[in-house]
């Protein structure tokens, strides 16, 4: 085998090896434990770089065998792996040295760290398998990596979130697993291929497929927290903000996303779902989740809560974008996995500050908290308005892409939700952003702690910063080769071009 | 060559019973692993020359069947050596160090965990239908004695039971066996499988099978004759417990399996195959949910065989007239859920023994906050629960998959739902043992840490367990491989 | 009442059970076997070393069970004896101090003795053989026990063990010792057959005897227990 | 009707008794002698079926021998254990006191 076929392997590798190497380590080798979180971000980071690179030119990064009789393992990167890859790389890395001071001090930082790395080599998987099994195989990993991590403060609280996410999240799998098996006994092992498999597939096996693909997208819908599946999510909340930031921006719900559009795009083909008259129905689910998570935002006093709904509403933009059936939409729904996740990390990461410098979780406590704290609240309004879609952020091209394909598909109702949805996203935004910078501040913060210089402690100051900084980049310079509009525009013409 | 590997196959575990019967546990000790690395080596090394030349009859004494007894040595018999090589050497070296030498009881430890040990060969070789009787019967007593070992009231209580229950089940296999020679004049399983070939089913034959087989589930503890097994394996000493969740029911369904795959087609019929597929069923169901509800950790890991072994038994509905590839998928699912069960389970007990160890009880609840001291036990613990939650990469996720893909082919759906339930439940009842660890308002800032040597052995068991579905391909290759026709009846 | 219709429906199911079988017993002896084993077996009785033909079954054509066979015996040895805890296995309760018996036992014994050899003797020609040898010598030993004579040697010491696990050790010798001869396990070399089963059927008589008796005069036990695992 | 045939449907009786005694009855020594009326049985049905037919055949006769030892074996063990059993526990039966339901929480 070839040095291109191990290199999806060797990206996996990183960060099992991380895990493996931070669990045998004693809780207290700190700098140890830091130095090899760091390094593996880092070199994963840079395999990934060169993974891009070669996908841009046409190089075939692949790696299978047969695992179980008649299923084959495929680890591959093609141009849409290559985009959740590239997130969940650069994320890791960002969200690892939030990490380190986030959880400065506290206990079983060992078992943290793991259990994070276990969790990122598994979104490296999902994003580099080449086959719904392998697909699967990740998706459960993630799961299981996942869960210690969302009881990883041992309240009853976070049990009892974390007993909620199991019940879920494995049911979806269960449920995933049904229509994996079942579609490999109609159709056989299906690598994924741009364009899919079924355009001309026999009308004998419709009703089959048909059924199928509601199962997929029930069993995947529950990451992707569709409704009305979403219900973990806003409870999973407990976990440590620099969880609640990877879960949200990449790992689980993205996961979720992903795994719907593998099986639109590369499983069945965009064009054998539309046929299949799937897509429509899934535009209007993913429409009415991206209303009524907005509109639950609004009631929520719980920073975390509401960021949490955000969520579900902005991940349903994506499977919009892919369930509307026109090349342009597609562009607007990819590009938004990776907008959406530097957003939303964003706007956890400054969560996250606040609680952690000022013991601030709940939204009326925010009076004034930007004069005490300019550079994440800074961050927190770059995030905000970018979700709501102001111009020339991340979020606004999303939605001006969306709008166009959705005018392109003839689906004007789209619009009227885009539209809706910006309402709503200001409506629980804003009072937010008035809060922090018009309001007087309270006499004394609820939990204040102090780090000499900057506002907070550096290893928490920075990353937010840079992923705001990222958002308005990747806004502004979307017409750029490499930026994720262009990418998402490489995948979605090799998808209708196949 | 593998005339040698043979005979040192079915002498070794007679003779270090023998050797270790007449020494102290310390010696005993030293003695068993010697013997241990012998086991290994010879097994391994028949399960090399077998995966290249393919399986053969070997008869005893030189005498052929049906006349003699003939050992039927095929991929899949020696896959089973070499799994119970590798489950009862951990098992023995965990006992080694976690069996406390100073008691004068302990040195029968090691006669009859060899005694179980060539029991265990005997039946996996076995092509003779008596001589598969008598080697039951060497499992089960030298299990029952480890079971009472030194034991107190309520050991003695279980292994009681535990004892009843196998001679019953005896007995009714024993019965079965009788009717059959009765009928074809033949012990041997393939002599009664060639007449049957070309020649009409005799009547009156089907209750022979029927014995045979309610017998076999009874020491198998298929739901609902399971009651005898959770005190017994629950009770015993863990390194014990590994011993007979992982192998000892594994052999009675072992003969089950063959006797099914063999004559299930002319002596089975369809209602018999859907009902023990159904009674496997309410076992999964049935085990977990009383899994879940136990507060003796141990008695979690005894009841959760109990649903583990209900999969087993969807082998007679899924291979009973089917297409031969569906027929195929189902037993190379069952294959690997034997498998994976074994390493998981025997992980699953000497991690369970460990924690005990440490935590000086029994109880679930006992674990409050373990996870803080990043016990490794219970990381093993944990690895082998993916294997039983069968998920993905574990071989329980392998067996899963093929059981899956079988009864969707046959177009028996109904066990699908068996098989996702199942995963569900049994995901259930091990996040409750995590789940216990992870809850952070204990006061206990005690932590026994046992040593390196117990908490590596259930780990290495536990990564097998999830590497398994990896490899899963390679190791059903060896038991698809074709027989070698010379020395066949 | 809800016990009494408990009892008819187990005596009902029970009866069916034997009904059942019954006929199916029935249904199978109208049919001839296919497989003529008895005359198979008087073919190759000339090879076999011995004239009786379950002697020649028991211990040369199927001699892989009775391996087996005095394997489990030993076990339940084994874990009768791992049940004593006492240094000795002598219990006082069980002795009696019956005059008549141990005046009866000078006589019973060396006769016992006698049909204990004759039965190990005539094994080889009609029935009997070790096992029957080594059920006389055990009920032997259970009378002189019962009568009082003290045995020493029922220590569960290394004698004890050495004597339980006697035949057994010889039998696996000679099993594969054919190995080493480049044959198959437990085949006997053809001109020693006869000597060899003669060896192996005595001193599995005295083994047998061991162990029965051992298991009938394990029944001491005193009150140390092992703790259950976990139960502090 | 041959003598053979008679002990195997004999023996099919003994079976059925033997059943009954080894379900039904709870003193643990009457279970253990049920047992061997069952076994018996069996024993009895491995020896007469065969023999209806073909005259004297050896195997089983050899095969009810084995059959024996083991039965014995097993009985023996079982016996040392019901001692012992009662000797620390005061019980005859597995269903006396301290009895724990099946599933029930301890």
């Amino acid at each position: 085998m070839t040095l291109n076929a191990w290199i999806p392997v060797f990206a996996l590798m990183t960060s099992l090896v991380a895990a493996l190497v931070i669990f045998l380590l004693p809780e207290k080798g700190y700098r140890l434990r830091t130095t090899v979180n760091l390094g593996a971000a880092l070199v994963k980071l840079g395999l990934v770089v060169v993974m891009v690179w070669g996908v841009f030119r046409g190089v075939d990064y692949g790696l299978s065998f047969t695992m179980v009789p008649g299923v084959t393992f495929v680890l591959k990167a093609d141009a849409l792996s290559m985009m959740f890859a590239g997130l969940s790389a650069v994320l890791w890395l960002l969200t690892t040295i939030y990490a380190v001071g986030y959880l400065e001090d506290s206990p079983n930082r060992s078992r943290f760290f793991g259990f994070f790395s276990l969790c990122v080599a598994s979104t490296m998987g999902i994003a580099l398998a080449g086959n719904l099994f392998t697909f699967f195989l990740f998706y459960e990993m993630l799961t299981l990596s996942t869960y210690p991590l969302v009881v990883h403060r041992g309240t009853e609280k976070a049990l009892r979130a974390g007993r909620t996410y199991l019940i879920y999240t494995l049911s979806g799998g269960a449920v995933l697993l049904l229509a994996i098996a079942w579609l490999h006994g109609v159709a056989g092992d299906l690598p994924f291929r741009e364009g899919g498999h079924f355009i001309d597939a026999d009308p004998e096996i419709h009703r089959s497929l048909i059924l199928i693909f509601i199962l997929l997208v029930a069993g995947l819908g529950v990451k992707a927290a569709l409704f009305p599946l979403h219900g973990w999510l806003p409870q999973a909340m407990v976990a440590p903000a620099p969880v609640s930031a990877l879960l949200h921006a990449v790992a689980v719900v993205k996961a979720g996303a992903f795994g719907i559009v593998r099986v639109v795009y590369d499983i069945y083909g965009v064009e054998a779902s539309s046929a299949l008259g799937v897509l429509e129905p899934l535009a209007w689910l993913a429409a009415f989740t991206i209303l009524y998570a907005s509109v639950r935002a609004l009631s929520q006093v719980d920073l975390k809560r509401r960021l949490a709904f955000s969520t579900i509403s902005q991940v349903s933009y994506i499977i919009l974008g892919v369930s509307l059936f026109g090349p342009v939409a597609a562009a607007g729904g990819l590009v938004h996995l990776l907008h959406q996740g530097l957003m939303k990390i964003t706007l956890f990461f400054c969560a996250g500050n606040y609680a952690e410098t000022l013991g601030i979780h709940r939204i009326d406590e925010m009076d004034g908290v930007g004069r005490r704290m300019p550079g994440t609240s800074l961050a927190f309004t770059i995030g905000a308005f970018g979700m709501i879609g102001a111009p020339p952020l991340a979020g606004f091209i999303t939605k001006w892409v969306l709008g166009s394909g959705a005018l392109a598909a003839g689906m004007d109702w789209v619009i009227a939700v885009l539209v809706l949805s910006s309402l709503l996203n200001a409506a629980y935004f804003l009072p937010i952003l008035h809060r922090l910078w018009f309001r007087e501040p309270q006499a004394s913060w609820p939990e204040e702690r102090f780090w000499g210089r900057l506002e907070t402690s550096a290893w928490l100051f920075w990353p937010p910063l840079l992923t705001a900084v990222m958002t308005v980049m990747v806004g502004v310079l979307a017409s750029l080769p490499f930026s994720p509009l262009s990418w998402a525009e490489l995948i979605v013409l090799r998808e209708y071009s196949p | 060559m593998t005339l040698w590997l043979m005979a040192g196959l079915l002498f070794t575990p007679l003779a270090w019973a023998v050797l270790t019967l007449l020494t102290d546990f310390a010696w005993g000790r030293v003695v068993t692993w010697g013997g241990i690395v012998v086991q290994v080596l010879v097994s391994l090394g028949l399960w090399l020359a077998v995966s290249r030349d393919g399986g053969f009859y070997y008869g005893l004494g030189g005498w052929e069947a049906p006349l003699g007894i003939e050992l039927r040595v095929d991929g899949l018999a020696v896959t089973f050596v070499l799994l119970t090589a590798v489950v009862a050497s951990a098992c023995g070296f965990h006992a080694g160090v976690y069996i406390d030498p100073d008691k004068p009881w302990h040195r029968y430890f090691w006669p009859l965990f060899w005694f179980l040990w060539s029991g265990l060969n005997a039946v996996w070789l076995g092509g003779d239908l008596f001589n598969l009787y008598v080697g039951l019967e060497l499992i089960s007593l030298s299990a029952v004695g480890l079971v009472a070992l030194g034991g107190k009231a309520a050991a003695l209580r279980a292994s009681l039971r535990y004892l009843l229950a196998a001679l019953l089940g005896s007995l009714a296999y024993l019965l079965g066996v009788a009717l059959i020679y009765g009928q074809f004049g033949t012990l041997s399983i393939a002599g009664v499988v060639f007449w049957l070939e070309d020649h009409p089913v005799p009547a009156g034959s089907g209750l022979a099978l029927a014995l045979m087989v309610t017998g076999l589930a009874l020491k198998t503890a298929l739901f609902p004759l399971h009651r005898w097994l959770p005190p017994a394996h629950g009770i015993a000493q863990s390194p014990v417990s590994a011993l007979l969740s992982a192998l000892v029911v594994k052999a009675s369904f072992y003969i089950a399996a063959r006797l099914w795959l063999e004559l299930g087609e002319p002596l089975g019929n369809l209602a018999a195959a859907q009902l023990v597929g159904l009674l496997g069923s309410a076992a999964v169901v049935w085990g977990s949910w009383l899994a879940l509800r136990q507060s003796a950790l141990k008695q979690v890991v005894a009841y959760s065989s109990v649903a583990q072994i209900g999969y087993l038994f969807l082998l007679f509905p899924l291979t009973y007239s089917v297409s031969e590839s569906v027929s195929q998928q189902a037993q190379q699912g069952i294959t690997l859920q034997v498998i994976s069960h074994a390493l998981a389970k025997a992980a699953m007990f000497l991690a369970a023994g460990n924690l005990i160890l440490s935590t000086g009880s029994n109880r679930v609840d006992a674990l409050t906050g373990v996870s803080r001291f990043l016990p490794f036990s219970l990381f093993s613990f944990g690895l082998a629960g993916v294997s039983l939650m069968s998920l993905p990469p574990s071989g329980g996720f392998a067996a899963k998959w093929l059981l899956l893909q079988a009864s969707l082919g046959s177009g028996q759906w109904w066990w699908v739902l068996v098989l996702l339930t199942g995963g569900l439940l049994s995901a259930a009842y091990v996040f409750r043992i995590y789940r216990a660890s992870f809850l952070e308002n204990s006061e206990t800032d005690e932590f026994y840490h046992p040593s390196r040597s117990l908490e590596v052995i259930p780990m290495v068991l536990a990564l097998m367990a999830i590497g398994l579905g990896m490899v899963s391909e390679e190791v059903l290759s060896v038991m698809a491989l074709p027989f070698e026709e010379e020395g066949s009846p | 009442m809800i016990r009494t219709l408990k009892t008819l429906a187990m005596v009902a199911a029970c009866v069916s059970f034997s009904g059942i079988l019954a006929l199916s017993i029935w249904t199978i002896a109208g049919q001839p076997a296919p497989v003529n084993l008895p005359q198979l077996l008087s073919e190759n009785m000339a090879r076999s070393g011995v004239e009786h033909p379950v002697t020649a079954v028991l211990l040369n054509f199927r001699s892989y069970d009775t391996l087996l066979e005095i394997g489990v015996l030993v076990i339940a040895g084994i874990a009768g004896i791992s049940m004593a805890k006492t240094a000795s296995l002598e219990d006082p309760e069980l002795r009696t101090s019956d005059s008549l018996l141990y005046g009866l036992q000078r006589w019973f014994v060396p006769l016992m003795l006698m049909l204990a050899g004759y039965l190990l003797w005539a094994g080889a020609h009609r029935p009997g053989g070790a096992f029957q040898a080594g059920a006389v010598l055990a009920a032997t030993g259970v009378l002189m026990r019962l009568g009082g004579v003290p045995m020493d040697f029922l220590r569960p010491g290394l004698l004890l063990r050495l004597g339980l696990v006697l035949g057994f050790t010889v039998f696996l010798l000679v099993a594969v010792a054919s190995v080493i001869g480049g044959d198959a396990f437990l085949a006997y070399p053809p001109e020693l057959t006869k000597p060899l089963i003669l060896i192996i059927e005595s001193v599995l008589t005295l083994s047998i005897a061991m162990v029965l008796l051992a298991l009938f005069v394990s029944a001491p036990v005193n009150d140390a227990e092992d703790p259950e695992e976990g139960s502090s | 009707m041959t003598a053979p045939l008679l002990y195997a449907l004999a023996g099919a009786i003994l079976c059925g008794i033997g059943l009954f005694g080894l379900l039904w009855l709870s003193h643990l020594l009457r279970k253990l002698v049920a047992f061997n009326i069952m076994g018996s049985g069996v024993f009895l049905v491995l020896v007469g079926l065969p023999q209806h037919q073909g005259g004297q055949d050896p195997v089983p006769q050899a095969l009810v021998l084995t059959g024996i030892v083991v039965a014995i074996a097993a009985t023996a063990l079982a016996v040392v254990l019901i001692r012992r059993y009662y000797h620390l526990s005061g019980l005859t039966s597995l269903t006396g006191e301290p009895a724990s339901r099946e599933g029930a929480p301890e």
